[in-house]
């Protein structure tokens, strides 16, 4: 195969209809719709990008959305891509990129407990990090830490001083 | 009465001076790592605590194996003479040292065990099978050293280096002598042959379990231990001793060496430790045992 | 009145036809087990100094211009084997009781009978025709009592058979030649007259010498043969293995020191070294069976199968013993013989104890028993504390005989492999400790209780008599001294306390040791006693790095550390345990024949190994008949 | 001889003995550092060349049941005081703790996290706590020393307010690891899933 470069990549990606931007001559970004991201993961794995890094999640808590970011690399091409996906935030649920990759089985435990995004598909969403949590997930930005951290460890403010 | 007074005495004698070897080897561990170092009487001072202190056991075996392993080097101390004098009468028989000094492994081993820790289990492993390491190039060692005096008794083979410093079997049979350092290296637990205790790897292995009195018996069984084995060493190819202070001296000598290696190697995974103690050790005293038989 | 050595023979015999007509009742048939065993003992106890004792029948046939006599004499030796080995016999026979007491089993008692009148018949037989007669009775009776009417011990017991086969018909093939030379199947002339053919005829001594050896090695299950106990010990009945162990490996043993032991001493054979050529070959092969059979024992997980393996090590220091040729080396072969009846006992009853209990062989399976069965503990820890050789108990001062004759004698080699397998044998027999009975405790095993009464005693006398025997080698040291003036070595007689070595300044006094051993448990005692008391916590509370096991499911079978106990050496020695697995061998063997003999394929199929030793068997007969 | 209630009965009993064996423990002080957090970067420093903290007789150990000093090295998350409270356990008495740092007292930086325990005190009683984030070695080695002192003068009973209290820790305790409903209200805005495909077929 042909060595790929950003430019190219970023071409061919627009061909297929997804947006990218370059970051720097060895990282882009790519925006995909929730709807039809596991075929582009898919062709861009067959392409050379066979490395998944890791799986985030952000919350957008203005725009009521979450984002889902994947980070895919190729050893081949020496190319990083993030891999942006938007979901709404009242229907948090993606599906599951197991298949592709199974080391994503981790990842997306722990997007789940700590977002409470569900990923469709995904056989065990039990807990990871987490132990007896009832709450919301903590990393979403409608949980409040300061709150919680006073109920259940008595925390104060300025560590009680003032 | 006069044995019984002779053989408390001896005992105290060895385990004092076992302790202060374990205090001094720490001295100067800690010196070459460019440290001040804890006392010389830091060890005492450990086994005391220990015994003063509230201690955890799972079940009997725990309490008769740490007694077991003090009873077998304390019976195998009484075996072996200190600058010609020995506890009670006998001959010193180097096959009841070396057998004797295994009831004390065994003890050790039961003990540990007994408490069902897998960390403890595997320390066991890994000393028995580094037992089976050591104990053959060490006995072929000895081995020549029996076949040269015609005679299996410490004494004899200790006399017969009396006189001038010239007779001592170390320039008598050196290359057994390395070989049977090497393998005294192996027998003291030290580095790099100390996969048994590897603190980080296993959690001190056989230890794990052991707290307070029972902490402390293997401490005393660890001093004694040292004392025992520096002492064979001496005997065998330094000539003994004059008096009971070069003596003492000697083994010191033996035993810093252990400890300078102790602390300047890394560590040896089991099974490289004992294709180690096969290879070389096992080889010099193979070839030292043909020199002498030739 | 009867002549006593008639009675003895026939009275087993007569038992055991008798125990099958009321087998049904199996408390009745195992307590005239118990009986003869006992009477056996007492009338030997009597036979001790009556050495003119014998009995013999004319058969009117007359062979090599001889008449054809069936005799039995008391003689030193035979005597020495069968008195010890009758009173193993007995307490195995008390645990018997007790261990078939549940499964109403009695079947095996009647040929264990006839096993034992065999026994008896070797032991005392004064001419090869009745020795062979009781060897091929010895050999089938067993036969039938390790398969024991079940599958899997059958197939085990045909690979027995099979390589019995191959010793038997060695044996007769040597018988018959010898006799030829000798016009007699006297013993006592036949060791004469090799001893003369050595003179003449050096190669055809060794060759006669030789096949009478393969017999005994086989049976004693010496190097090239070593694989049958693993086999046969692990199926046989579980009460019987002891005796297996105890009794039936010292056979070889006997024929070695009745019949080779005087040839190669007293013949005309150029010397090498201290001793002479076929010494030096009985030695290296001694030392080659203790070695392997230490390393197949550490790495064996069924603990049958491992004291197996330890019994064929044990049966090397012997034959290493013997080989020295000496005086000494003799006393420590003949010493450790009647020690391994008595440790191999104690080990093989407290496992048996194990096994009535749990029903489990496999050790990993096992575990924290000794809190449940404390006298079984207590037994088998002084059994591996003898085996192992330490000192107060019995193992050590027949081992120490040993190392000093091979190092007086100059076998260097040797003493290193002596060394290294009594050095392994801590590993092994530690490890069945440490699996078996300390650790953790698995649940389905919680409630288990101590063995019964009826095996308790039989396993505290033993321990006991570990004990006596290791504080008091005189007990053993004296008929045998006895014994050796019998067969008309130059001994003193034996002092209760010291054994004596051929080097200068170097006598033991083994009774010291055991107080010395009392001194220092008094000193540590006192440690122990002086320091501050301790908490019991449960079994599992154990430093984890903090997780409780049983979040993650560990039970305590799991939480045992005992299934590759020896991994890392285990595989140090991968590649050469491929080379030297006999199985292996006879599996590529097999197969290579059956290509060849394509044709016959269909004798190959299943077993190959077996059928193959017995057509070995048969070739070595019809040729060795062709050639005679 | 030794025995281990004469902390307990300290009033009644001989005080000279006391004095010897308090003696015996202060200047052997086994430790078992549990590094939690970053704390446990200071201890290298306090053990190696530069402080040498063996001269004291102090060292390190591997497992629980050697150790007299249990260091609790910076910021503790519910999982790992899980593991705290059962090595502490497992300690033989007498056994003293060792805060370090500032996420011990208060939390520290951590003070308002979801999953940082802010006050170790209510968990486990300590001895002597270290302020500062991190703490510096000097600090570390006074914190030993002060220990050694309060050993001898009989002061360092933590331990034994464990078990007089062991109510109000064990409640402590509990209040993090039993089972336990949503603390804040806005748990009810969890998003739980359903499975529909099941349904659509």
């Amino acid at each position: 195969m042909n060595r790929i470069t950003v430019e190219t990549l970023l071409q061919d990606l627009a061909s297929r209809g997804l947006n990218g931007e370059k970051i720097s001559e060895q990282q882009i970004k790519v925006f995909a719709s929730k709807d039809n991201f596991v075929n582009h993961l898919h062709y861009l794995q067959t392409i050379g990008f066979e490395h998944l890094a890791n799986i985030n999640g952000v919350d957008y808590i203005a725009e009521n959305e979450f984002e889902v970011v994947y980070q895919v690399y190729s050893y081949e091409h020496k190319i990083h891509i993030v891999f942006k996906v938007r979901i709404p935030r009242e229907k948090p649920v993606i599906l599951t990129v197991v298949t592709l990759w199974e080391q994503a089985q981790f990842y997306e435990q722990e997007v789940h407990e700590f977002y409470g995004i569900y990923f469709e598909g995904n056989k065990d969403l039990s807990h990871l990090f987490l132990e007896n949590w009832n709450d919301l997930p903590p990393l979403r930005k409608d949980f409040n830490t300061e709150e919680f951290s006073e109920k259940l460890f008595g925390s104060k403010r300025h560590g009680g001083g003032k | 009465m006069m044995t019984v007074f002779n053989i408390i005495l001896y005992s105290l004698f060895a385990i004092l001076v076992g302790l202060i070897f374990l205090g001094i080897g720490r001295k100067v561990a800690a010196r070459v790592h460019l440290r001040y170092g804890p006392p010389f009487y830091q060890s005492i001072i450990d086994v005391i605590k220990l015994m003063s202190r509230e201690s955890i056991t799972h079940n009997f075996v725990m309490d008769l194996g740490m007694v077991m392993a003090l009873t077998g080097l304390i019976g195998t101390m009484l075996y072996i003479p200190i600058a010609g004098h020995i506890a009670f009468e006998s001959n010193t028989n180097i096959i009841v040292i070396m057998y004797l000094m295994a009831i004390g492994h065994l003890g050790m081993a039961m003990a540990v065990s007994a408490s069902g820790n897998p960390y403890a289990n595997i320390g066991v492993s890994r000393a028995l099978t580094m037992m089976l390491g050591y104990e053959v190039p060490f006995f072929t060692v000895m081995l020549g050293l029996i076949i040269y005096n015609q005679s299996s008794s410490v004494m004899v083979i200790n006399l017969a280096q009396a006189g001038s410093i010239w007779n001592w079997n170390i320039w008598q049979m050196p290359i057994g002598f390395i070989a049977a350092e090497m393998a005294l290296q192996a027998m003291m637990g030290e580095k790099p042959f100390d996969a048994m205790i590897a603190p980080a790897e296993i959690a001190s292995g056989p230890m794990v379990e052991l707290s307070g009195r029972y902490l402390g018996l293997g401490f005393l069984t660890k001093a004694v231990g040292v004392f025992v084995e520096t002492a064979l060493i001496v005997n065998f190819f330094f000539g003994g001793g004059t008096s009971v202070i070069t003596f003492v001296i000697k083994q010191l000598e033996v035993f810093l060496i252990a400890v300078i290696f102790d602390n300047i190697f890394p560590r040896y995974k089991i099974e490289q430790a004992v294709k180690f103690l096969w290879i070389f050790p096992m080889g010099l005293a193979v070839i030292q045992l043909i020199l002498l038989a030739i | 009145m009867v002549d006593k050595m008639l009675m003895m023979i026939l009275i087993p015999l007569i038992t055991a036809f008798l125990t099958t007509i009321i087998l049904k009742q199996h408390k009745v048939v195992w307590t005239l087990f118990l009986a003869v065993s006992g009477y056996l003992s007492y009338t030997l106890f009597t036979m001790y100094g009556a050495w003119d004792l014998t009995w013999s029948i004319e058969l009117g046939y007359k062979i090599f211009d001889s008449n054809l006599v069936l005799s039995l004499a008391n003689n030193p030796l035979g005597w020495f084997f069968a008195f010890f080995a009758s009173v193993t016999t007995m307490l195995i026979a008390m645990f018997s009781i007790a261990f078939n007491d549940d499964k109403h089993d009695s079947k095996t008692a009647p040929i264990w009978l006839i096993l034992i009148f065999a026994n008896i018949g070797i032991f005392f037989a004064q001419d090869w025709l009745m020795f062979f007669g009781m060897w091929e009775m010895m050999s089938m009776s067993s036969y039938f009592m390790i398969a024991h009417g079940k599958e899997i011990p059958a197939k085990a017991a045909k690979f027995y058979l099979s390589l019995s086969l191959v010793g038997t018909s060695t044996l007769l093939l040597g018988i018959i030649s010898v006799a030829r030379l000798s016009q007699t199947f006297d013993i006592n002339a036949s060791i004469d007259s090799l001893i003369n053919l050595f003179a003449t005829d050096y190669n055809k001594a060794i060759l006669y010498i030789g096949l009478f050896a393969v017999t005994f090695f086989i049976k004693s299950a010496v190097f090239p043969f070593y694989m049958w106990p693993s086999k046969a010990y692990a199926e046989s009945p579980d009460d019987f293995t002891p005796f297996l162990s105890t009794v039936m490996s010292k056979y070889g043993i006997y024929g070695i020191v009745l019949f080779i032991l005087p040839i190669l001493q007293n013949a005309d054979i150029p010397a090498l070294g201290q001793i002479n050529e076929p010494a030096y070959i009985l030695a290296v092969l001694g030392a080659i069976t203790s070695v392997l059979g230490t390393i197949l024992a550490i790495f064996e997980t069924d603990m049958k199968k491992l004291f197996a393996y330890s019994s064929v090590a044990n049966i090397g220091y012997i034959v290493m013993g013997l080989s020295t040729l000496s005086i000494i080396g003799i006393q420590g072969a003949l010493f450790h013989s009647i020690n391994h009846m008595v440790i191999k006992s104690a080990i093989f009853l407290s496992l048996a104890a194990v096994i009535y209990r749990t029903g489990e062989r496999e050790m990993h399976k096992l575990g924290g028993l000794a809190y449940r069965m404390p006298l079984t503990f207590m037994v088998y820890l002084l059994g591996i504390i003898s085996a192992a050789g330490i000192p107060p108990l019995n193992g050590f001062a027949s081992k120490w005989l040993i190392i000093q004759a091979l190092m007086s004698q100059n076998m260097l080699f040797v003493v290193i492999a002596m060394i290294f397998a009594s050095t392994g044998a801590f590993m092994y027999l530690f490890r069945v400790l440490a699996s078996v009975f300390l650790g953790q405790l698995p649940d389905k095993y919680k409630h288990i209780k101590e063995a019964p009464l009826l095996m308790a005693i039989p396993m505290t006398i033993i321990m006991l008599l570990m004990l006596a025997i290791g504080v008091l080698p005189g007990i053993i040291m004296k008929p045998v001294n006895a014994v050796l003036i019998g067969m008309g070595y130059d001994v003193q007689e034996a002092s209760w306390t010291t054994v004596h070595s051929a080097f200068s300044n170097s006598d033991l006094n083994v009774t010291n040791i055991f107080y010395i051993f009392m001194a220092g448990a008094a000193i540590a005692l006192v440690f122990y006693l002086f320091s501050a008391k301790s908490v019991k916590v449960t079994q599992d509370d154990n430093y984890t790095a903090g997780e409780l096991p049983s979040d993650w499911g560990t039970t305590p079978e799991r939480f045992n550390f005992s299934y590759g106990f020896y991994q890392p050496f285990k595989e140090m020695f991968n590649p050469m345990m491929d080379l030297i697995s006999f199985d292996r061998w006879m599996a590529a063997f097999g197969k290579i024949v059956e290509r060849i003999s394509n044709g016959l394929s269909v004798l190959y199929t299943k077993s190959e190994g077996a059928i193959l030793m017995l057509y070995i068997g048969v070739a070595i007969l019809i040729i060795g008949g062709w050639i005679i | 001889m030794f025995n281990i209630n004469s902390l307990e009965q300290q009033d009644n009993q001989d005080k000279l003995w006391d004095k010897v064996i308090n003696y015996f423990r202060k200047r052997s002080l086994w430790m078992l550092h549990y590094c939690t957090g970053c704390g446990a970067m200071e201890l290298p420093p306090v053990m190696t060349s530069r402080w040498d903290m063996e001269r004291f007789g102090i060292g390190p150990m591997a497992t629980p049941r050697q150790a007299d000093i249990l260091l609790i090295t910076g910021y503790s998350s519910v999982r790992t005081m899980k593991r705290i409270i059962r090595t502490y356990e497992q300690m033989p008495e007498p056994k003293w703790v060792l805060a370090f740092g500032s996420c011990t007292v208060n939390g520290g930086m951590y003070w308002d996290s979801y999953n940082v325990i802010n006050n170790l005190g209510e968990y486990i009683p300590v001895d002597i706590t270290i302020a500062g984030c991190m703490p510096r070695p000097e600090a570390i080695l006074d914190s030993m020393l002060k220990l050694m002192d309060m050993i001898q003068a009989g002061e360092a009973k933590a331990f034994r307010k464990y078990k007089e209290n062991y109510a109000y820790y064990k409640a402590n305790q509990d209040r993090l690891f039993m089972e336990r409903g949503p603390v804040l209200e806005s748990a009810a805005l969890r998003y739980v899933h359903e499975e529909t495909e099941g349904g659509e077929a």
